[in-house]
């Protein structure tokens, strides 16, 4: 087998020598290393350039709405435990307008793989910042430079007790589809921050620049078991680290759940109505 | 024989406790009673007063004026003393002290003293009242060891209590027999609704008073194996229903007008994607916050054109909480059908008003499957989502039963579900979903007529959704007084069934709409979609729910 | 005289610049040019096409066939060659091998030998394209320097090489004056609107083609004080305005249709604390994300019922760039006198297209301030948010300017804003803010008849906002083959004038509506408010705009 | 002068018990100890029973909807920052329904003091949870209790990079009104997480747990100047910290936004249209 049947064979919107081609091949990489049968993985994502991932694959997809893409996911997961869910979608989308859905949705710990395509720009709309942009980030709306601080991916989701924070870098392909695979395998919500280069509208994050504010945690020979050790490293380090930043074992929100005991909702027949007598029989 | 009884008290004396047991006490009496809950929207203090009106034939609508009042507090006794009928009778605490003729019972002392408990003065009064109503005994003790289980001791005694202190009242309530009978309130009815038509999933954000249902599944959620997550907002809730529908499981979301506002996003979505949504709107008084523990019909324009560009959609306004019930199975079965989003619009006073109604018959809720089973979508060379049919129609898979590949796309897409920006294929993805709604149209049933028979030359009123108990009492009232009035009341609001109304406006000397908002909303869409248009409307807005006295003053005036 | 010019070439290549740049040198040349975008939802590649229409007599509508296309690529030319008037002209690389006429010109190489500037081969393209039309390059060139500053240079040389290489083509452009004339697109025409208004605070949240609006005030928001805040989502947009307009700054929101459906919430809500804001919708093709580069006019009726709970809006449609300008200081005025939501309804057609227009009137712009100032606020003894007056509208202060405190509350309440659940009241503030829909209906001019005159007899085409130009050229073009048709247009849309509809309908043969959309939303309602019926509907719903000939084939079916 | 004239003589709609009366107590005598007068105070609530408040006190009020409090807040301070603008609402809708907003808030660092009350449970709708009640928390609509994990409001705040980070405590009303007063005085976005017990809803975080599991952070001699001590002590201590938890002095968007120099912008005159001339100007 190979990482080629999962990718559909239609041609893409993409720019030339977006990181998104790359990122694309490396879902692949990780679908193929895990053996995953097309059919068994739905690709869930929003709207941008990011979320166009799930018409060149060749899996199911959801593609709902800008935003909406882990709640979608979510449901996704619930109705069906068995399939394999991964969300993908912008920065903007993710840490943007469904920033309400990270939240709560990392509080939840489905067994869901999140893919943010980090390149700290609007890009379908055409370049306005997004919540991971830097400031001063000049563009059309932020004309004076960006004035917000940025937010950071890693340290957000470590505050609010994910179990699996991960970095990778679409430059380098093989690292990438080994922390998506990592990622997936995960038994709960786990969130890999994929940084990549948009040459259509971010002149500053470039892929040089990625290259160089980027380091490798595994070359530190990192541990990703702790967590204040984490978190000290995001705030002390300047550069960006890549790898798996921490990563905790525990039972997935559908292990804790007593109803999603059993089949999964969306296999369990329909019922005879007549099953439901002894509800009637309350309503006297 | 009839008789209105109110419970009167703040948030926190157990009105509702009180209320329900009453309620039910004199159902199983074999009477029709019906239930209606007026509440501020705080927890402790304020005005909750239950309204439970009795008879020995069918009552579908609540009173104004009370024959019996139980007045937990000073205020109530001062708010509600005047809603007496004359010669109406108070129950209450013997430190208060009615103009009224009353039944004084020193329940707040007994309750103190006797039991140690003093929330138990309720139970005390509640003992007085059924004395004084005539009731046996013997039925109310069983509903409160039902209730209370463990803790039922005390409150029998209380029952007690209270029972030896007052006289009989004047009331000699006959005896029925309730078989064939269900009592029950709107909530119970979607709610059990959703259950029979195989509501797997249902994803809301808490919102009076939309949460009832959320309450009533979550209650059966285990033995019925239906999955109930608070989601963190509306728009996830919603979100939420359309992935779990995506993957197959029947989904719901309820709300009240504001979160629906949330879920417009969405509406569309479901639409474009052609997943099946069930959407409980309980309608309360806008705009924006409003009143929420009241009731209105605001929303029906805007449930009928929620979302941004053109899609169909079905929604129905039940009459009661056994139309509920059935309404809701159909709803799902429609969405699941046609792919399309239904919307089941009810309001406060439904979702917390307790009918007397004929038996549910479960073997009457039709559930089908829709869905490609993996055997036919192993029959499929090549599997298209949005296949274009003359149905508009398209055969639906759900993912990882088979080795097909499901791909849904919020974007404009072809056949596969793949986006497209191909402007041919765009006009006939429209003209596909449109044609959806042909289908939908030959499914809603007619508009009920009563006095059955003609209408020719009568004044009609227009009515749709819960206010038809009060429409149907206020016909009777019309006509007793001599005048010559029928009722056209719909429970299947969109698509219109337009013949009817065609006949109607064609027959009625007039026609009077009769609604719970200010504009006239069901007039206007009348008038959208047929160009008739009823010569007056009638509106309800201060968030109280009809009654049949209120409708035959205002229409006659 | 009359010319289409159509430049079609992939995201990236420039096309929109090229357009730009030969539109406006047209328009200085004193010509009417009307331009029109097409373009894919993408950054790179795909097809984009600027059709530009240049006439010595106004024109306010684009064209299917072009008699010029300058293809920059060969998907554009294959495309796009089809799309020729019968001996039209082709201006292109000369790697490319067009089947018709053709001006090929090396330009690729030029741009990469000559000018180490590869992306310029379509500025040389250009240059070929102004010779063969026969303009006066210094209009051309002056552009180019006012567009690139420093690096006009090389473009410059660009225009220089292709101009050289290209003969001179059949079409003697006339010369004229733009004196008195406007040269700008929907988007420039709200965004002008908004600053005149007074406008000094945007929230939104990027979305196609809303953005444009909020690009054209970032542009000028450190010269006009307006601030220009992106928002984290649409919800946080509107709540923002509403935060802002309650403090007193004039405010408003731009979106799509699906950006709208996160903001119905705030939108009940701003009826509800009755706090003015201006909400610019550019529709596009829906459900859902649909096309987010085309356009449509399926908004209407979900502009109109938006929201839950009833309370007055105002709604206007704009014909034009133009329009644009005026309407949206009309709406701003209304917000902020009548205290209510105001849209404007635009589409991308008209976002994105430039018109020639005449000159905008500055001092036509009325703009009064209906705030209490401090010293009203002075003589007022007790401050009263929400007094209850016979129009319906309060007085207005603002907090912080005086010592009067300032409360709005989303929840129902008294004259002073606080929070009631007196039912009383509720209805009196339900009638107060219901009245304010008198005054606006006051407020809407009539719609355009054209030609001017009577209506009798004539078969009325019924439209209504950007589609005017096509609509009233499609008039032309029938009655020129011999028919006897009529246009009715509106650009104010809500509150809906009835008498001219009334009349029209009375007199008209026949009435059939053209809309952007396949339910004839606008017809629908018409319908809801007068009961009057077009006898057709001609829906486009392709995701293009109207063009004269389609209209005129589609009505005389 | 006294707190007594910030308060509205209105009749409340809290049930007796409940903290939400203390908080009121604490949030007048932090007015009154920095001096404000009232019309230069808005107080913006969404809904709940906490949202009520601003019908209580007698300040300009902006009540407007579930979860968007923070939403219009930060519209009310751009258009006017000459005002003190205190956002104020219940767990369920800042940490909820209106989680978004809180997080970009952060990022926009406006002057508001923003005061949650956590109560751990939705009050008005009748005790369901809320995005900070504990596991295991059983409502009638969580049946099997709260399976989710808990929303951790001071830590998500210091990883979003709040300038202001405090916890308090309804039964110690002076305390509370000093956090609360020292939170109006930072300039910047100020988080104030107030727990108080809602003797109607919560039977588990009650008076005596929230006395039981809280400490103060001043008794510790606390340093507010640390970000890495202060989330090492939210991952270390099982106790729940009172006081300011973190401080950091910097300029607020109002400062950094080049427009919003000089006069508010509520309090610019309207132009008479002809001064854009040089606008229309351009369309030639
Ligand atoms: C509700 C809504 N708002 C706005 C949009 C417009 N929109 C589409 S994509 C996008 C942002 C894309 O940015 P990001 O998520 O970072 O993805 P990228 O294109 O950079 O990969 C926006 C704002 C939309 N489709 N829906
Ligand atoms: C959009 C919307 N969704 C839901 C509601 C219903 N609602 C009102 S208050 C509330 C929760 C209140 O909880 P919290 O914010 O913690 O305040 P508390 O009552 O506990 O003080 C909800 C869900 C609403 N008003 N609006
Ligand atoms: S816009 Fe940017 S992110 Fe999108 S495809 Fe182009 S280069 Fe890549
Ligand atoms: S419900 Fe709870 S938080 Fe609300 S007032 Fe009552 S006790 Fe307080
Ligand atoms: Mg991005
Ligand atoms: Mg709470």
């Amino acid at each position: 087998m190979s990482a080629e049947r999962y990718l559909a064979q239609v041609p893409t919107a993409w720019c030339p020598g977006c990181g998104n081609f790359a990122i694309r091949e490396a879902l692949a990489a990780a679908l193929d290393e895990l053996g995953l049968p097309p059919h068994r993985v739905v690709l869930v994502t929003g709207i941008g350039q990011a979320a166009k991932m799930v018409h060149y694959m060749r899996v199911n997809g959801f593609d709902g709405l800008h935003g909406r893409t882990l709640a979608a996911a979510a449901g996704i997961k619930m109705a069906n435990k068995d399939l394999v869910v991964i969300a993908e979608s912008g920065d903007g989308d993710i840490y943007g307008e469904g920033g309400n859905h990270l939240l709560h949705n990392i509080r939840r710990d489905l067994d869901i793989t999140l893919i943010v395509h980090d390149n700290r720009v609007y890009g379908l709309t055409k370049g306005q910042a997004s919540p991971t942009s830097d400031p001063g980030f000049v563009t059309k709306v932020q004309t004076f430079g960006v004035i917000s601080q940025p937010l950071r991916p890693l340290a957000l989701a470590l505050a609010l007790g994910c179990g699996f924070v991960a970095q990778a870098f679409s430059g380098y392909g093989d690292h990438a589809a080994g922390v998506i695979a990592r990622a997936i395998r995960h038994r709960g919500f786990a969130l890999v921050n994929m940084l990549h280069p948009c040459p259509a509208w971010n002149r500053v994050n470039t892929f040089a620049w990625l290259k160089e504010n980027t380091f490798s945690l595994e070359e530190r020979g990192w541990d990703p078991a702790g967590k204040l050790e984490a978190l000290e490293l995001l705030l002390l380090e300047e550069k960006l680290p890549l790898g798996v930043l921490y990563r905790e074992e525990r039972a997935p929100f559908e292990d804790r759940h007593p109803v999603l005991r059993g089949d999964p909702l969306a296999l369990r027949p329909l019922r005879q109505p007549e099953e439901l007598a002894p509800l009637t029989a309350e309503l006297s | 024989m009839e008789l209105v009884v109110r419970i009167a008290g703040a948030a926190g004396q157990g009105v509702q406790t009180l209320g329900e047991l009453l309620s039910r006490a004199l159902f199983r009496h074999g009477l029709f009673v019906h239930t209606e809950m007026s509440y501020h929207s705080r927890i402790r203090g304020g005005e909750n007063a239950y309204t439970i009106r009795v008879s020995d034939s069918p009552v579908l609508a609540t009173k104004e004026k009370a024959h019996v009042l139980l007045a937990l507090n000073d205020e109530m006794l001062a708010r509600y003393g005047s809603l007496l009928v004359d010669g109406g009778a108070v129950i209450c605490d013997a430190s208060l002290s009615p103009s009224a003729r009353a039944v004084r019972v020193p329940a707040r002392e007994l309750a103190a003293r006797e039991l140690k408990l003093p929330i138990a003065a309720g139970m005390v009064l509640l003992g007085a009242l059924a004395r004084f109503l005539g009731m046996e005994m013997g039925v109310l003790r069983d509903l409160v060891r039902e209730r209370f289980g463990d803790r039922a001791e005390l409150n029998l005694r209380a029952l007690e209590l209270g029972a030896e202190r007052a006289p009989a009242g004047p009331w000699g309530l006959p005896r029925g027999d309730p078989e064939g009978r269900h009592f029950l309130n709107g909530a119970q009815g979607v709610g059990l609704g959703a259950l029979a038509a195989g509501c797997r999933f249902l994803a809301s954000y808490p919102m009076t008073p939309g949460t009832a249902v959320m309450v009533y599944l979550a209650a059966k959620s285990l033995e019925h194996g239906v999955v109930v997550e608070q989601a963190e907002d509306e728009i996830a809730a919603i979100n939420m229903a359309l992935g779990a529908s995506y993957a197959g499981a029947r989904a719901m979301v309820t709300t009240s007008g504001g979160g629906f506002a949330l879920m417009v996003e969405g509406l569309s979505l479901s639409g474009m994607i052609e997943t099946p949504v069930v959407i409980h709107i309980g309608q309360r008084p806008a705009p924006a916050t409003g009143l929420p523990t009241r009731t209105a019909q605001e929303d029906l324009l805007f449930a009928v054109h929620a979302g941004h560009g053109e899609f169909p959609r079905y929604i129905c306004a039940p009459r009661d909480p056994r139309d509920a019930f059935y309404l809701t199975v159909k709803a799902f079965q429609l969405a699941e059908k046609y792919q399309v989003p239904a919307i089941v619009l009810t309001d406060q006073y439904l979702i917390d008003s307790h009918f007397t109604v004929p038996e549910i018959d479960l073997s009457r809720a039709e559930v089908s499957d829709f869905r490609l089973s993996p055997e036919e979508l192993a029959r499929i060379p090549e599997y298209r989502r949005f296949a274009i049919t003359p149905s508009g129609v398209s055969p639906r898979a759900i993912p990882g039963v088979s080795e097909k590949l499901v791909l849904v796309d919020s974007d404009e897409h072809d056949e596969h579900g793949r986006i497209t920006e191909d402007l041919g294929i765009r006009g006939r993805m429209v003209e596909k979903r449109l044609r959806k709604m042909r289908g939908l149209e030959a499914e809603v049933s007619p508009p009920l007529v009563y006095p059955e028979g003609g209408l020719r030359g009568k004044t009609v009123l227009l009515g749709w959704g819960s206010s038809f108990g009060a429409l149907k009492e206020a016909v009777d009232l019309l006509n007793g007084a001599g005048g010559d009035y029928a009722l056209l009341h719909f429970s299947e609001v969109w698509p219109l069934r337009t013949a009817e109304l065609a006949r109607a406006f064609a027959e009625a000397r007039e026609v009077i709409a009769v609604e719970g908002n200010a504009t006239g909303q069901f007039a206007r869409l009348v008038s959208q979609v047929t160009g008739l248009r009823a010569s007056r409307t009638v509106g309800k807005y201060d968030g109280r729910p009809f009654t049949p006295e209120w409708i035959a003053e205002e229409v006659s005036r």
